[in-house]
């Protein structure tokens, strides 16, 4: 089988104006450093980026926001990126904001090849609109739709070379999930291991799940 | 004793043992360093995972939901966001306690954003209010302006519908007792009258009325 | 906190008759044995159970269709376990056949708050009878809803007891998921360990979800 | 050389390197001992791993999806069934190979049960049939009393419909090509009457229709 691994300065090419990415991390922690500075590098603009927040202006994605790479972001929460908030007033930026739950439970129905759920969060509040309720049991729920991207950038603590990643402590968040949901995967790890020094049982995302690996 | 401390050492006293407690940042976090000492607490943090503890040695991949340093306990475990959420929607998790802007007669909480001046997003705080087994409601009871918290309606946009058990504030604690906002506490030297005055809802008054009781334990802060 | 751990003839004390059980295993590899037999010795009957599977006559939860214990089975395969397959054709039991991904899924929703989710599997079956069909995006779906239970009962390798649980290889299966969707919990374990042995990254069921614990 | 081992020889070279393959109980378990020495595949067992391989020595906790002893070879990976059914319905799966009982022009597929007769239960047939990128169905050309299993309609219950990629026979191979069902090759001796005799599907002939090549690696069963 081809090698998985890839040059930092191989990132580029899979990238592109108007691609859609999903990200994992939340704050900064668990956000994979060099491919965010990749992105940065390459010059591509008019993203849509997806993930559970916009972190700091000069951590995680946040530096994507404040150098105007990003068309769109889709996120739970944006109050620590003052520049999210700021491009989003002046209508320089679409935000779409989404409860935590609710927009993770999205990615995984669309890696998971789910078309929706039906959750009760948002019920009776401003999330509400525009979707469909369906009541079950008594209870009302809002029908939620899957999410995917072109593309998926994850942060693993180890990864061995076929690709199977583990994460470490709060820094898996979001990551496993959007490994699920995109058209391609790019892991970052700082510790790149044999194929076979992972115990199965101790897997956290397969290495099918994954296209490449970027060391650092 | 400040308000904010008051109120924390009075929501000390709704946790059980062996409660899964998800605390918001600020006010609520407070809450744990004033638990009694028969009382030992789960926290839940939303990124995910159970047995957040204070910060002994600084790792960076370890932080709390504010994206904070913090530390772990004995027999913590992580996993990833869509478990910590199955976990919080599940009703795995026993109490929530989080600030408010409002809350209204009907059980209705707005904490999350005020329109046209701060949309920070609600992050997991829907999803706590939506599946918590108990909302604790920590908040002081006016506004700084002195205009009440407490409504008959809401008018900032929803966090969740009919969902809030409790509101502790450091004049009075309420409860929804059959869906009815009701008086069940008040702070010491503050009377029913005070509380009408700073309450813009209807509220019954429970029969048991008293003065409210508050966690010894712990240092002042 | 008071202790978790429940000795095997006490086990009895968490049963009625007419409950629903769900059941970790593949086949058998994977359900808890023990609490198995402590179902058998305690007598009940009219159970609910679900699972993957009724195993083999005399493995796994086998022996409790073969003993009469069991109203209703919801399962997605009973091929191997020729005594369901006599009973359910003799009308003295129910078996509800689900698609292996859907039974999985729904148990996962009724232990994550969620209502239910959209499927394709299914579609233009005898599956899709009496369901609500949703296109999405030119996709149809079927929407599942979702499914709980009275006590979920799972074999673990290895707990704490605090009741966080590790399982090991293929008996991971159903485990971690009935362990969500159930009032209460009940873990079987081999290997017992205090608080702190296992590490936070290695915890594949939390303890907050598992009331009590049976070693043997 | 048999039936099945002609089907599973050319079912070997459908598969490319780095795919992620199901390959059913029975006939398809096959494929595995016959593939070229380019190409490797990591299979997935439905009970939850990625890394099925030949039993080595025999281990309590590792059985595949049939519920008997297996083996797993280094990178393998174990899950829980959820996420194992993620993987299949999410497209991660790049082919699964199943028998089947019937299999229809309009690429349906009936292969769980006889009513009234055979009622196992679809496992995660379903789920594999609908979700997996390519599903390619190896299976003896006609029933054992020499009745067609291709036809123009399923009479037995439905798998999924309008699923099915590729059928492979000891006769021929057929793929549905933009929908239709598509005779692209003839076994060895065989030729195109005799097919159209043991077929009661309609279908076309490929432009390319031409003798079926077999992966020559792996011993003779």
């Amino acid at each position: 089988m081809k090698s998985k691994e890839l040059a930092v300065d191989r990132i580029a090419e899979h990238l592109r104006d108007g691609m859609s990415i999903l990200f994992g991390g939340f704050m900064g922690n668990g956000t994979p450093k060099a491919i965010v500075q990749a992105i940065m590098d390459s010059g591509v603009k008019e993203l849509t980026i997806i993930g559970n927040d916009t972190a700091f202006v000069d951590t995680g994605v946040g530096p994507l926001i404040t150098h105007d790479r990003v068309r769109k972001v889709i996120a739970t929460h944006i109050g620590l990126n003052p520049e999210t908030g700021r491009r989003m007033m002046a209508a320089e930026m679409e935000v779409e904001l989404v409860p935590q739950g609710t927009l993770i439970e999205r990615i995984r129905c669309g890696g998971a090849g789910l078309g929706g759920f039906l959750t009760p969060t948002g019920v009776g509040t401003v999330v509400e609109d525009g979707k469909q309720k369906i009541t079950i049991q008594g209870v009302e729920y809002l029908l939620e739709q899957a999410l995917r991207a072109d593309l998926a950038i994850v942060q693993a603590h180890k990864a061995d070379r076929a690709g199977n990643l583990r994460y470490r402590l709060s820094a898996r968040n979001f990551n496993p999930i959007v490994a699920l949901a995109a058209d391609k995967v790019i892991a970052e790890t700082e510790h790149l291991v044999e194929v076979g020094e992972i115990d199965p049982d101790d897997v956290m995302t397969p290495g099918v799940l994954v296209d490449y690996i970027v060391c650092h | 004793m400040n308000a904010k401390e008051l109120i924390a050492r009075r929501v000390a006293l709704e946790l059980n043992d062996g409660d899964v407690v998800n605390l918001g940042i600020g006010l609520p976090t407070l809450v744990a360093n004033y638990l009694p000492e028969d009382v030992t607490i789960t926290l839940q943090s939303e990124n995910g995972f159970l047995g957040l503890g204070p910060v002994t040695e600084e790792d960076p991949y370890l932080v709390n939901a504010g994206g904070q340093p913090c530390g772990m306990v004995p027999g913590a475990a992580m996993f990833d966001s869509a478990f910590s959420f199955a976990l919080i929607r599940g009703g795995h998790v026993d109490a929530c306690v989080l600030g408010g802007l409002e809350v209204d007669q009907h059980a209705n909480l707005a904490n999350w954003m005020v329109p046209g001046k701060m949309v920070p997003g609600m992050g997991g705080a829907m999803d706590l209010v939506t599946g918590a087994r108990r909302v604790i409601i920590a908040m002081e009871h006016c506004a700084k302006n002195g205009a009440p918290k407490i409504l008959k309606e809401c008018t900032l946009p929803l966090t969740a519908k009919g969902k809030v058990s409790t509101i502790v504030t450091e004049l009075a604690v309420f409860e929804f007792e059959d869906g009815v906002l009701t008086l069940c506490e008040h702070a010491p030297g503050v009377d029913l009258a005070q509380i009408r005055a700073s309450t813009a809802a209807d509220f019954a008054v429970s029969p048991d009325f008293a003065e409210m009781q508050i966690s010894q334990t712990g240092m002042p802060s």
